[in-house]
Protein backbone atom coordinates (compact mmCIF):
# COMPACT_ATOMS: atom_id res chain seq x y z
CA UNK A 1 0.00 0.00 0.00
CA UNK A 2 1.29 3.29 -0.88
CA UNK A 3 0.16 6.97 -1.03
CA UNK A 4 1.68 8.53 -4.29
CA UNK A 5 1.10 12.71 -4.46
CA UNK A 6 1.59 14.84 -6.81
CA UNK A 7 0.10 18.37 -7.97
CA UNK A 8 -1.76 19.21 -11.40
CA UNK A 9 -2.58 22.27 -12.23
CA UNK A 10 -3.73 23.83 -8.40
CA UNK A 11 -5.32 20.36 -7.63
CA UNK A 12 -3.51 17.80 -5.22
CA UNK A 13 -4.00 14.14 -6.52
CA UNK A 14 -3.19 11.45 -4.43
CA UNK A 15 -3.22 7.64 -5.38
CA UNK A 16 -4.08 5.44 -3.00
CA UNK A 17 -2.58 1.92 -4.25
CA UNK A 18 -3.96 -0.75 -2.60
CA UNK A 19 -6.13 -1.20 0.85
CA UNK A 20 -7.09 1.66 2.76
CA UNK A 21 -7.24 0.06 6.52
CA UNK A 22 -6.29 0.49 9.98
CA UNK A 23 -2.91 -0.65 9.58
CA UNK A 24 -2.53 2.88 6.91
CA UNK A 25 -4.85 5.32 7.27
CA UNK A 26 -2.43 7.54 9.65
CA UNK A 27 -0.44 7.80 6.65
CA UNK A 28 -2.56 8.70 4.19
CA UNK A 29 -4.25 11.62 6.57
CA UNK A 30 -0.71 12.89 7.79
CA UNK A 31 -0.07 13.26 3.91
CA UNK A 32 -2.84 15.37 3.27
CA UNK A 33 -3.09 17.28 5.95
CA UNK A 34 0.77 18.58 5.42
CA UNK A 35 -0.48 19.84 1.76
CA UNK A 36 -3.50 21.60 3.66
CA UNK A 37 -1.24 23.09 6.42
CA UNK A 38 0.87 24.22 3.32
CA UNK A 39 -2.01 26.08 1.96
CA UNK A 40 -3.46 24.45 -0.47
CA UNK A 41 -6.69 23.76 -1.23
CA UNK A 42 -8.31 21.57 -3.71
CA UNK A 43 -7.74 17.95 -2.93
CA UNK A 44 -8.79 14.90 -5.23
CA UNK A 45 -8.09 11.52 -3.97
CA UNK A 46 -7.89 8.94 -6.87
CA UNK A 47 -9.33 5.15 -5.89
CA UNK A 48 -8.57 3.44 -9.26
CA UNK A 49 -5.88 1.42 -7.97
CA UNK A 50 -7.37 0.73 -4.70
CA UNK A 51 -8.30 -2.26 -3.14
CA UNK A 52 -10.34 -2.13 -0.13
CA UNK A 53 -11.28 0.02 2.28
CA UNK A 54 -12.51 -0.41 5.72
CA UNK A 55 -14.18 1.72 8.48
CA UNK A 56 -11.18 3.33 9.54
CA UNK A 57 -10.26 4.43 6.35
CA UNK A 58 -13.53 5.95 5.90
CA UNK A 59 -13.24 7.86 8.66
CA UNK A 60 -10.24 9.50 7.64
CA UNK A 61 -12.31 10.51 4.51
CA UNK A 62 -14.39 11.68 6.51
CA UNK A 63 -12.11 13.21 9.29
CA UNK A 64 -10.18 14.95 6.22
CA UNK A 65 -13.07 16.20 4.14
CA UNK A 66 -14.27 18.05 7.90
CA UNK A 67 -10.62 19.25 7.77
CA UNK A 68 -10.40 20.76 4.35
CA UNK A 69 -13.80 22.39 4.15
CA UNK A 70 -12.97 24.43 7.42
CA UNK A 71 -10.00 25.76 5.43
CA UNK A 72 -12.16 27.07 2.85
CA UNK A 73 -10.92 23.79 0.28
CA UNK A 74 -12.48 20.94 -1.46
CA UNK A 75 -12.21 17.09 -1.58
CA UNK A 76 -13.42 14.86 -4.33
CA UNK A 77 -13.41 11.36 -5.24
CA UNK A 78 -12.51 9.77 -8.33
CA UNK A 79 -12.46 6.07 -9.94
CA UNK A 80 -14.19 4.04 -7.09
CA UNK A 81 -14.82 0.33 -9.30
CA UNK A 82 -18.58 -0.87 -8.38
CA UNK A 83 -17.53 -2.62 -5.06
CA UNK A 84 -15.89 0.48 -3.50
CA UNK A 85 -18.95 2.51 -4.98
CA UNK A 86 -21.25 -0.12 -3.23
CA UNK A 87 -19.36 0.60 0.44
CA UNK A 88 -19.97 4.27 -0.29
CA UNK A 89 -23.95 3.77 -0.66
CA UNK A 90 -24.19 1.30 2.46
CA UNK A 91 -22.59 3.52 4.85
CA UNK A 92 -24.58 6.12 2.27
CA UNK A 93 -21.22 8.25 2.32
CA UNK A 94 -21.84 8.75 -1.43
CA UNK A 95 -24.34 11.51 -0.23
CA UNK A 96 -21.40 12.93 2.13
CA UNK A 97 -18.68 13.30 -0.35
CA UNK A 98 -18.27 14.63 -4.21
CA UNK A 99 -17.64 11.80 -6.52
CA UNK A 100 -16.91 11.50 -9.52
CA UNK A 101 -16.40 8.74 -12.00
CA UNK A 102 -13.23 9.67 -14.04
CA UNK A 103 -10.34 11.53 -12.51
CA UNK A 104 -10.60 14.28 -15.79
CA UNK A 105 -13.90 14.90 -14.62
CA UNK A 106 -12.99 15.94 -11.15
CA UNK A 107 -10.73 18.06 -12.60
CA UNK A 108 -12.74 19.58 -14.41
CA UNK A 109 -15.21 20.28 -11.52
CA UNK A 110 -12.97 21.95 -8.92
CA UNK B 1 7.12 -30.40 -8.78
CA UNK B 2 6.56 -30.61 -12.58
CA UNK B 3 2.81 -29.47 -13.63
CA UNK B 4 1.47 -28.76 -16.46
CA UNK B 5 -1.94 -27.25 -15.41
CA UNK B 6 -3.68 -28.81 -18.77
CA UNK B 7 -2.81 -32.05 -16.81
CA UNK B 8 -4.72 -31.22 -13.88
CA UNK B 9 -7.25 -29.45 -15.32
CA UNK B 10 -8.35 -33.04 -17.11
CA UNK B 11 -8.29 -34.04 -13.43
CA UNK B 12 -11.72 -33.68 -12.34
CA UNK B 13 -12.89 -31.46 -9.03
CA UNK B 14 -13.97 -33.42 -5.95
CA UNK B 15 -17.22 -33.54 -5.31
CA UNK B 16 -16.49 -32.01 -1.77
CA UNK B 17 -13.65 -29.95 -1.14
CA UNK B 18 -13.48 -27.77 2.75
CA UNK B 19 -10.77 -25.97 3.70
CA UNK B 20 -10.43 -24.62 7.12
CA UNK B 21 -7.78 -22.16 7.73
CA UNK B 22 -6.22 -21.88 11.38
CA UNK B 23 -4.18 -18.67 12.02
CA UNK B 24 -2.87 -16.59 15.23
CA UNK B 25 -1.55 -13.36 14.99
CA UNK B 26 0.04 -10.71 17.26
CA UNK B 27 -2.12 -7.61 18.38
CA UNK B 28 -1.02 -5.49 15.75
CA UNK B 29 -2.86 -4.61 12.87
CA UNK B 30 -0.09 -4.62 10.60
CA UNK B 31 -0.98 -8.36 10.62
CA UNK B 32 -4.33 -8.24 9.54
CA UNK B 33 -3.67 -7.40 5.25
CA UNK B 34 -2.15 -10.83 4.87
CA UNK B 35 -4.85 -12.44 6.62
CA UNK B 36 -7.55 -11.85 4.69
CA UNK B 37 -5.20 -12.31 1.39
CA UNK B 38 -4.86 -15.87 2.53
CA UNK B 39 -8.82 -16.45 3.25
CA UNK B 40 -10.32 -14.36 0.50
CA UNK B 41 -7.33 -16.57 -1.28
CA UNK B 42 -9.03 -20.19 -0.13
CA UNK B 43 -12.56 -18.31 -1.33
CA UNK B 44 -11.34 -16.89 -4.60
CA UNK B 45 -10.33 -21.24 -5.12
CA UNK B 46 -13.70 -22.06 -4.25
CA UNK B 47 -14.99 -19.68 -6.87
CA UNK B 48 -16.63 -17.55 -4.69
CA UNK B 49 -18.03 -14.20 -6.69
CA UNK B 50 -15.70 -11.29 -7.34
CA UNK B 51 -17.63 -9.06 -5.40
CA UNK B 52 -17.43 -11.15 -2.65
CA UNK B 53 -13.56 -11.75 -2.93
CA UNK B 54 -13.04 -8.27 -3.04
CA UNK B 55 -15.55 -6.42 -1.09
CA UNK B 56 -17.81 -8.62 1.73
CA UNK B 57 -14.97 -10.75 2.82
CA UNK B 58 -11.92 -8.27 2.95
CA UNK B 59 -13.64 -5.63 4.45
CA UNK B 60 -15.88 -7.70 7.12
CA UNK B 61 -13.11 -9.56 8.38
CA UNK B 62 -10.42 -6.64 8.38
CA UNK B 63 -13.26 -5.04 10.86
CA UNK B 64 -13.60 -8.03 12.68
CA UNK B 65 -10.00 -8.16 12.89
CA UNK B 66 -9.36 -4.62 13.89
CA UNK B 67 -11.68 -4.69 16.64
CA UNK B 68 -10.18 -7.94 18.60
CA UNK B 69 -7.23 -6.26 18.34
CA UNK B 70 -7.51 -2.61 18.87
CA UNK B 71 -10.47 -3.18 21.36
CA UNK B 72 -10.45 -7.02 22.75
CA UNK B 73 -6.98 -7.16 22.79
CA UNK B 74 -6.61 -3.43 23.36
CA UNK B 75 -3.19 -3.98 21.34
CA UNK B 76 -1.30 -5.61 24.58
CA UNK B 77 1.73 -7.48 23.15
CA UNK B 78 0.95 -10.71 25.55
CA UNK B 79 -2.60 -11.39 24.00
CA UNK B 80 -3.08 -12.37 20.47
CA UNK B 81 -6.30 -12.91 18.13
CA UNK B 82 -6.85 -16.60 16.67
CA UNK B 83 -9.09 -16.73 13.42
CA UNK B 84 -10.53 -19.46 11.76
CA UNK B 85 -12.05 -19.64 8.41
CA UNK B 86 -14.12 -22.87 7.14
CA UNK B 87 -14.52 -22.89 3.47
CA UNK B 88 -16.48 -24.64 1.10
CA UNK B 89 -18.80 -24.01 -1.56
CA UNK B 90 -21.73 -23.52 0.02
CA UNK B 91 -20.57 -20.74 2.74
CA UNK B 92 -17.54 -19.31 4.61
CA UNK B 93 -17.48 -19.33 8.52
CA UNK B 94 -15.11 -16.99 9.69
CA UNK B 95 -14.14 -16.78 13.86
CA UNK B 96 -12.16 -14.12 15.28
CA UNK B 97 -11.23 -14.80 18.91
CA UNK B 98 -9.39 -12.05 21.06
CA UNK B 99 -8.55 -12.36 24.83
CA UNK B 100 -11.28 -9.28 25.72
CA UNK B 101 -14.21 -9.75 28.11
CA UNK B 102 -16.57 -9.52 25.32
CA UNK B 103 -18.72 -7.14 24.22
CA UNK B 104 -22.73 -6.40 23.87
CA UNK B 105 -23.11 -7.18 19.86
CA UNK B 106 -27.15 -5.36 19.64
CA UNK B 107 -26.14 -2.78 22.10
CA UNK B 108 -22.64 -1.36 20.09
CA UNK B 109 -24.70 -1.74 16.83
CA UNK B 110 -25.50 1.67 16.24
CA UNK B 111 -26.83 2.89 12.35
CA UNK B 112 -23.96 5.20 10.89
CA UNK B 113 -26.06 6.38 7.87
CA UNK B 114 -28.57 8.23 10.20
CA UNK B 115 -28.04 12.28 9.92
CA UNK B 116 -26.36 12.57 13.60
CA UNK B 117 -23.98 9.51 12.94
CA UNK B 118 -23.03 9.92 9.08
CA UNK B 119 -20.29 12.93 10.16
CA UNK B 120 -18.48 10.81 12.68
CA UNK B 121 -14.99 8.96 11.81
CA UNK B 122 -15.84 5.52 13.87
CA UNK B 123 -18.90 3.84 14.58
CA UNK B 124 -19.19 2.12 11.05
CA UNK B 125 -17.51 -1.36 12.03
CA UNK B 126 -19.58 -3.61 13.31
CA UNK B 127 -22.47 -2.39 10.81
CA UNK B 128 -20.56 -3.26 8.09
CA UNK B 129 -20.02 -6.65 9.16
CA UNK B 130 -23.58 -6.84 9.68
CA UNK B 131 -24.40 -5.73 6.50
CA UNK B 132 -21.31 -7.31 4.19
CA UNK B 133 -22.13 -10.99 5.98
CA UNK B 134 -25.46 -13.02 6.16
CA UNK B 135 -24.92 -13.61 9.54
CA UNK B 136 -22.90 -12.43 12.66
CA UNK B 137 -22.74 -13.62 16.00
CA UNK B 138 -20.56 -13.49 19.33
CA UNK B 139 -20.02 -15.19 22.12
CA UNK B 140 -17.67 -16.35 24.78
CA UNK B 141 -14.96 -19.12 24.61
CA UNK B 142 -11.80 -18.50 26.69
CA UNK B 143 -12.52 -14.65 25.44
CA UNK B 144 -14.81 -13.12 22.58
CA UNK B 145 -15.63 -14.21 19.85
CA UNK B 146 -17.20 -13.40 16.56
CA UNK B 147 -18.38 -15.76 14.37
CA UNK B 148 -19.36 -14.23 10.76
CA UNK B 149 -21.51 -16.69 8.08
CA UNK B 150 -21.34 -15.92 4.43
CA UNK B 151 -22.95 -18.11 1.84
CA UNK B 152 -21.54 -18.40 -1.52
CA UNK B 153 -22.63 -16.50 -4.65
CA UNK B 154 -21.42 -17.38 -8.08
CA UNK C 1 -9.46 -7.38 -5.72
CA UNK C 2 -7.03 -5.57 -6.39
CA UNK C 3 -3.82 -6.47 -4.69
CA UNK C 4 0.03 -5.59 -5.20
CA UNK C 5 1.76 -8.13 -3.81
CA UNK C 6 4.33 -5.59 -3.14
CA UNK C 7 1.50 -4.64 -0.41
CA UNK C 8 0.75 -7.86 1.30
CA UNK C 9 4.91 -8.70 1.59
CA UNK C 10 4.83 -5.80 3.85
CA UNK C 11 2.29 -7.04 5.83
CA UNK C 12 3.60 -10.10 8.10
CA UNK C 13 3.70 -13.84 8.02
CA UNK C 14 0.60 -14.91 10.90
CA UNK C 15 2.56 -16.72 13.94
CA UNK C 16 0.70 -19.99 13.25
CA UNK C 17 -0.83 -21.37 10.40
CA UNK C 18 -2.69 -24.68 9.99
CA UNK C 19 -4.68 -25.43 7.18
CA UNK C 20 -6.96 -28.52 7.06
CA UNK C 21 -8.26 -29.36 3.76
CA UNK C 22 -11.15 -32.05 3.82
CA UNK C 23 -12.03 -33.36 0.08
CA UNK C 24 -14.89 -36.15 -1.08
CA UNK C 25 -14.13 -38.02 -3.92
CA UNK C 26 -15.66 -40.55 -5.74
CA UNK C 27 -14.32 -43.93 -6.17
CA UNK C 28 -12.42 -43.26 -9.73
CA UNK C 29 -8.63 -42.71 -10.19
CA UNK C 30 -8.80 -39.72 -12.63
CA UNK C 31 -9.62 -37.70 -9.74
CA UNK C 32 -6.06 -38.37 -7.99
CA UNK C 33 -4.33 -35.71 -9.78
CA UNK C 34 -5.78 -32.98 -8.62
CA UNK C 35 -6.36 -34.16 -5.04
CA UNK C 36 -2.45 -33.98 -4.96
CA UNK C 37 -2.05 -30.84 -6.71
CA UNK C 38 -4.26 -29.24 -3.90
CA UNK C 39 -2.58 -31.06 -1.10
CA UNK C 40 0.89 -29.79 -2.59
CA UNK C 41 0.38 -26.62 -2.97
CA UNK C 42 -0.87 -25.83 0.30
CA UNK C 43 2.39 -27.48 1.59
CA UNK C 44 3.83 -25.21 -0.78
CA UNK C 45 2.82 -22.12 0.53
CA UNK C 46 4.12 -23.84 3.98
CA UNK C 47 7.61 -23.65 2.57
CA UNK C 48 7.61 -26.92 2.62
CA UNK C 49 11.12 -28.83 0.71
CA UNK C 50 11.19 -29.22 -2.98
CA UNK C 51 11.44 -32.46 -2.75
CA UNK C 52 8.90 -33.05 -0.16
CA UNK C 53 6.70 -30.98 -2.83
CA UNK C 54 7.48 -33.04 -5.60
CA UNK C 55 8.30 -36.81 -4.40
CA UNK C 56 7.42 -37.36 -0.75
CA UNK C 57 3.86 -35.99 -0.76
CA UNK C 58 2.69 -36.99 -4.28
CA UNK C 59 3.96 -40.18 -4.94
CA UNK C 60 2.64 -41.32 -0.87
CA UNK C 61 -0.52 -40.06 -1.26
CA UNK C 62 -1.16 -41.41 -4.97
CA UNK C 63 -0.58 -44.50 -3.71
CA UNK C 64 -3.09 -43.93 -0.51
CA UNK C 65 -5.25 -42.83 -3.08
CA UNK C 66 -4.85 -45.72 -5.62
CA UNK C 67 -5.19 -47.80 -2.43
CA UNK C 68 -8.32 -46.58 -1.20
CA UNK C 69 -10.02 -46.50 -4.64
CA UNK C 70 -9.28 -49.76 -6.01
CA UNK C 71 -8.24 -52.37 -3.07
CA UNK C 72 -10.69 -50.47 -0.32
CA UNK C 73 -13.78 -49.58 -2.72
CA UNK C 74 -13.09 -51.52 -5.31
CA UNK C 75 -14.14 -49.07 -7.30
CA UNK C 76 -17.68 -49.37 -6.42
CA UNK C 77 -19.39 -46.17 -7.79
CA UNK C 78 -21.78 -46.41 -4.54
CA UNK C 79 -18.48 -45.55 -2.40
CA UNK C 80 -16.63 -42.30 -2.20
CA UNK C 81 -12.62 -41.89 -0.56
CA UNK C 82 -12.78 -39.21 1.78
CA UNK C 83 -9.29 -37.14 2.58
CA UNK C 84 -8.25 -34.79 5.01
CA UNK C 85 -4.90 -33.00 5.20
CA UNK C 86 -3.93 -31.00 8.10
CA UNK C 87 -1.02 -28.74 7.29
CA UNK C 88 1.22 -26.12 9.51
CA UNK C 89 4.89 -25.51 9.22
CA UNK C 90 6.16 -28.41 11.52
CA UNK C 91 4.49 -31.33 9.79
CA UNK C 92 1.91 -33.29 7.50
CA UNK C 93 -1.21 -35.25 8.77
CA UNK C 94 -2.69 -36.87 5.62
CA UNK C 95 -6.01 -39.37 6.70
CA UNK C 96 -7.04 -41.23 3.41
CA UNK C 97 -10.26 -42.90 3.99
CA UNK C 98 -11.94 -45.92 2.09
CA UNK C 99 -15.13 -47.89 2.44
CA UNK C 100 -13.63 -51.44 2.29
CA UNK C 101 -13.01 -53.70 5.37
CA UNK C 102 -9.43 -52.75 6.14
CA UNK C 103 -6.41 -54.70 5.44
CA UNK C 104 -2.84 -55.52 7.89
CA UNK C 105 -0.92 -52.90 7.41
CA UNK C 106 2.17 -55.30 8.41
CA UNK C 107 1.37 -58.06 6.77
CA UNK C 108 0.91 -56.56 3.67
CA UNK C 109 4.21 -54.76 3.34
CA UNK C 110 6.23 -56.68 1.66
CA UNK C 111 9.67 -55.93 0.56
CA UNK C 112 9.96 -55.05 -2.89
CA UNK C 113 13.61 -54.60 -3.04
CA UNK C 114 14.23 -58.30 -2.39
CA UNK C 115 15.99 -59.98 -5.44
CA UNK C 116 12.07 -62.22 -5.78
CA UNK C 117 10.49 -59.09 -6.03
CA UNK C 118 12.39 -56.74 -7.65
CA UNK C 119 10.53 -57.82 -11.07
CA UNK C 120 7.53 -57.71 -9.78
CA UNK C 121 4.82 -54.97 -11.68
CA UNK C 122 2.97 -54.67 -8.29
CA UNK C 123 3.31 -54.08 -3.88
CA UNK C 124 5.69 -50.93 -4.24
CA UNK C 125 2.67 -48.83 -3.32
CA UNK C 126 3.01 -49.41 0.92
CA UNK C 127 6.29 -49.43 0.80
CA UNK C 128 6.69 -46.23 -0.91
CA UNK C 129 4.32 -44.68 1.90
CA UNK C 130 6.34 -45.77 4.55
CA UNK C 131 9.58 -44.96 3.26
CA UNK C 132 8.32 -41.56 1.46
CA UNK C 133 6.60 -40.49 5.07
CA UNK C 134 7.94 -40.63 8.78
CA UNK C 135 4.96 -42.36 9.75
CA UNK C 136 2.14 -44.71 8.88
CA UNK C 137 -0.62 -45.99 10.18
CA UNK C 138 -4.04 -47.84 9.87
CA UNK C 139 -7.26 -47.82 12.02
CA UNK C 140 -10.90 -48.04 11.37
CA UNK C 141 -13.67 -45.44 11.62
CA UNK C 142 -16.45 -46.67 9.68
CA UNK C 143 -14.52 -48.14 7.02
CA UNK C 144 -10.41 -48.03 6.23
CA UNK C 145 -8.12 -44.64 7.94
CA UNK C 146 -4.86 -44.71 6.88
CA UNK C 147 -2.90 -41.97 8.40
CA UNK C 148 0.27 -40.64 7.32
CA UNK C 149 2.34 -38.13 8.85
CA UNK C 150 5.66 -35.89 7.14
CA UNK C 151 7.61 -33.18 9.33
CA UNK C 152 7.99 -30.39 7.44
CA UNK C 153 11.39 -29.89 6.00
CA UNK C 154 12.84 -26.39 4.80
CA UNK D 1 -0.53 -35.83 -19.21
CA UNK D 2 0.74 -36.93 -22.52
CA UNK D 3 3.11 -39.35 -24.37
CA UNK D 4 4.99 -37.88 -27.05
CA UNK D 5 6.54 -40.68 -29.32
CA UNK D 6 8.74 -40.21 -31.94
CA UNK D 7 11.25 -41.97 -33.95
CA UNK D 8 15.17 -40.93 -33.78
CA UNK D 9 17.20 -42.71 -36.09
CA UNK D 10 16.26 -46.64 -35.05
CA UNK D 11 15.43 -45.76 -31.70
CA UNK D 12 11.64 -44.94 -30.44
CA UNK D 13 11.74 -41.99 -27.87
CA UNK D 14 8.81 -41.04 -25.44
CA UNK D 15 8.37 -38.05 -23.65
CA UNK D 16 6.33 -38.83 -20.23
CA UNK D 17 5.06 -35.36 -19.89
CA UNK D 18 3.41 -34.58 -16.60
CA UNK D 19 2.88 -37.64 -14.05
CA UNK D 20 3.25 -41.31 -14.69
CA UNK D 21 0.30 -42.63 -12.26
CA UNK D 22 -2.16 -45.09 -12.00
CA UNK D 23 -4.62 -43.40 -14.17
CA UNK D 24 -2.64 -42.94 -17.39
CA UNK D 25 0.17 -45.53 -17.39
CA UNK D 26 -1.94 -47.99 -19.07
CA UNK D 27 -2.06 -45.67 -22.02
CA UNK D 28 1.72 -45.24 -22.18
CA UNK D 29 1.85 -49.65 -21.98
CA UNK D 30 -0.51 -49.35 -24.94
CA UNK D 31 1.40 -46.83 -26.91
CA UNK D 32 4.61 -48.72 -26.53
CA UNK D 33 3.33 -52.61 -26.81
CA UNK D 34 2.13 -51.25 -30.46
CA UNK D 35 5.63 -50.22 -31.46
CA UNK D 36 7.05 -53.36 -30.16
CA UNK D 37 4.07 -55.19 -32.69
CA UNK D 38 5.07 -52.67 -35.05
CA UNK D 39 8.72 -54.54 -35.15
CA UNK D 40 10.33 -51.65 -33.08
CA UNK D 41 13.35 -53.10 -30.56
CA UNK D 42 14.84 -49.94 -29.19
CA UNK D 43 13.09 -47.42 -27.14
CA UNK D 44 14.17 -44.98 -24.72
CA UNK D 45 11.65 -43.32 -22.30
CA UNK D 46 12.82 -39.50 -21.77
CA UNK D 47 11.62 -38.60 -17.98
CA UNK D 48 12.31 -34.88 -18.79
CA UNK D 49 9.46 -33.35 -18.32
CA UNK D 50 7.77 -35.88 -15.80
CA UNK D 51 6.24 -35.10 -12.35
CA UNK D 52 5.80 -37.63 -9.94
CA UNK D 53 5.79 -41.70 -10.68
CA UNK D 54 3.93 -43.44 -8.46
CA UNK D 55 4.25 -47.87 -7.78
CA UNK D 56 2.12 -48.70 -10.81
CA UNK D 57 3.71 -46.61 -13.10
CA UNK D 58 7.35 -48.46 -12.18
CA UNK D 59 5.11 -51.23 -12.88
CA UNK D 60 4.25 -50.55 -16.38
CA UNK D 61 8.20 -49.62 -16.47
CA UNK D 62 9.10 -53.19 -15.56
CA UNK D 63 6.86 -54.94 -17.35
CA UNK D 64 7.37 -53.44 -20.60
CA UNK D 65 11.17 -53.89 -20.12
CA UNK D 66 10.07 -57.75 -19.82
CA UNK D 67 8.01 -57.66 -22.59
CA UNK D 68 10.55 -55.37 -25.05
CA UNK D 69 13.46 -58.29 -23.49
CA UNK D 70 11.46 -61.03 -24.69
CA UNK D 71 11.35 -59.40 -27.90
CA UNK D 72 15.38 -59.13 -28.56
CA UNK D 73 14.76 -55.29 -27.85
CA UNK D 74 16.15 -53.01 -25.16
CA UNK D 75 14.75 -50.54 -23.15
CA UNK D 76 16.51 -47.71 -21.78
CA UNK D 77 15.47 -44.43 -19.53
CA UNK D 78 16.44 -41.03 -19.68
CA UNK D 79 17.02 -37.77 -18.00
CA UNK D 80 15.75 -38.39 -14.53
CA UNK D 81 15.22 -35.29 -12.12
CA UNK D 82 17.26 -36.40 -8.58
CA UNK D 83 13.93 -36.75 -7.01
CA UNK D 84 12.53 -39.16 -9.60
CA UNK D 85 16.75 -41.00 -9.22
CA UNK D 86 15.72 -41.16 -5.51
CA UNK D 87 12.32 -43.18 -6.36
CA UNK D 88 14.33 -45.32 -8.61
CA UNK D 89 17.06 -46.12 -5.73
CA UNK D 90 14.61 -46.69 -2.63
CA UNK D 91 12.87 -49.22 -4.89
CA UNK D 92 16.77 -50.45 -6.08
CA UNK D 93 14.94 -49.90 -9.51
CA UNK D 94 17.69 -48.65 -10.41
CA UNK D 95 19.66 -51.92 -10.68
CA UNK D 96 17.02 -52.98 -12.91
CA UNK D 97 17.18 -50.49 -15.83
CA UNK D 98 19.89 -48.75 -17.88
CA UNK D 99 19.58 -45.50 -16.48
CA UNK D 100 21.42 -42.43 -18.51
CA UNK D 101 21.90 -39.52 -17.37
CA UNK D 102 21.12 -37.31 -20.61
CA UNK D 103 18.83 -38.63 -24.05
CA UNK D 104 22.12 -38.27 -25.79
CA UNK D 105 24.29 -40.67 -23.82
CA UNK D 106 21.01 -42.63 -24.13
CA UNK D 107 20.87 -42.89 -28.02
CA UNK D 108 24.52 -42.98 -28.02
CA UNK D 109 24.28 -46.13 -25.95
CA UNK D 110 22.12 -48.28 -27.99
N1 LIG E 1 -13.83 -7.54 19.78
C1 LIG E 1 -14.38 -6.57 20.53
N2 LIG E 1 -14.13 -6.52 21.85
C2 LIG E 1 -14.67 -5.54 22.64
N3 LIG E 1 -15.50 -4.60 22.16
C3 LIG E 1 -15.80 -4.61 20.85
C4 LIG E 1 -15.26 -5.58 19.97
N4 LIG E 1 -15.76 -5.34 18.75
C5 LIG E 1 -16.54 -4.27 18.85
N5 LIG E 1 -16.58 -3.80 20.11
C6 LIG E 1 -17.34 -2.65 20.63
O1 LIG E 1 -18.27 -2.25 19.66
C7 LIG E 1 -18.09 -0.86 19.37
C8 LIG E 1 -18.48 -0.58 17.94
O2 LIG E 1 -17.55 -1.18 17.07
P1 LIG E 1 -17.47 -0.75 15.55
O3 LIG E 1 -18.84 -0.73 14.98
O4 LIG E 1 -16.47 -1.60 14.89
O5 LIG E 1 -16.99 0.76 15.58
P2 LIG E 1 -15.62 1.39 16.13
O6 LIG E 1 -14.68 0.27 16.35
O7 LIG E 1 -15.24 2.32 15.05
O8 LIG E 1 -16.03 2.08 17.40
C9 LIG E 1 -16.64 -0.58 19.69
O9 LIG E 1 -16.41 0.77 19.94
C10 LIG E 1 -16.44 -1.46 20.92
O10 LIG E 1 -16.93 -0.83 22.05
N1 LIG F 1 -7.06 -49.30 1.35
C1 LIG F 1 -6.86 -50.64 1.28
N2 LIG F 1 -7.89 -51.48 1.46
C2 LIG F 1 -7.72 -52.81 1.39
N3 LIG F 1 -6.53 -53.40 1.16
C3 LIG F 1 -5.46 -52.62 0.97
C4 LIG F 1 -5.56 -51.21 1.02
N4 LIG F 1 -4.32 -50.70 0.82
C5 LIG F 1 -3.49 -51.73 0.64
N5 LIG F 1 -4.17 -52.91 0.73
C6 LIG F 1 -3.61 -54.26 0.60
O1 LIG F 1 -2.21 -54.17 0.66
C7 LIG F 1 -1.65 -54.80 -0.50
C8 LIG F 1 -0.35 -54.17 -0.87
O2 LIG F 1 -0.57 -52.84 -1.31
P1 LIG F 1 0.54 -52.09 -2.11
O3 LIG F 1 1.81 -52.18 -1.38
O4 LIG F 1 0.02 -50.71 -2.39
O5 LIG F 1 0.72 -52.89 -3.46
P2 LIG F 1 -0.32 -53.19 -4.62
O6 LIG F 1 -1.48 -52.27 -4.43
O7 LIG F 1 0.46 -52.88 -5.85
O8 LIG F 1 -0.68 -54.63 -4.47
C9 LIG F 1 -2.71 -54.69 -1.55
O9 LIG F 1 -2.57 -55.64 -2.54
C10 LIG F 1 -3.97 -54.89 -0.73
O10 LIG F 1 -4.20 -56.25 -0.49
Amino acid sequence: MSFAIRKQGDVVVVDVEGQLIVGNRQELKQKVLDELERGEKKFLIDFGHTGYIDSSGLGVLVSLSKKIREQGGELRLANLNDDLKTLFELTKLDTLFQIADTKERALESF
Amino acid sequence: MKHRSDTVAMSPIPSHVRVALELRIPSDVRYIERVVEMVTRQCAELEYHPRQLALNVPVALTEALSNAILRGNREMPSRSVRVRAEVDRDRLVLEVADEGTGFDLEACLVDPTSPENLTREDGRGLFLMKRLMDRIERFDNHGNVVRMTLRRHD
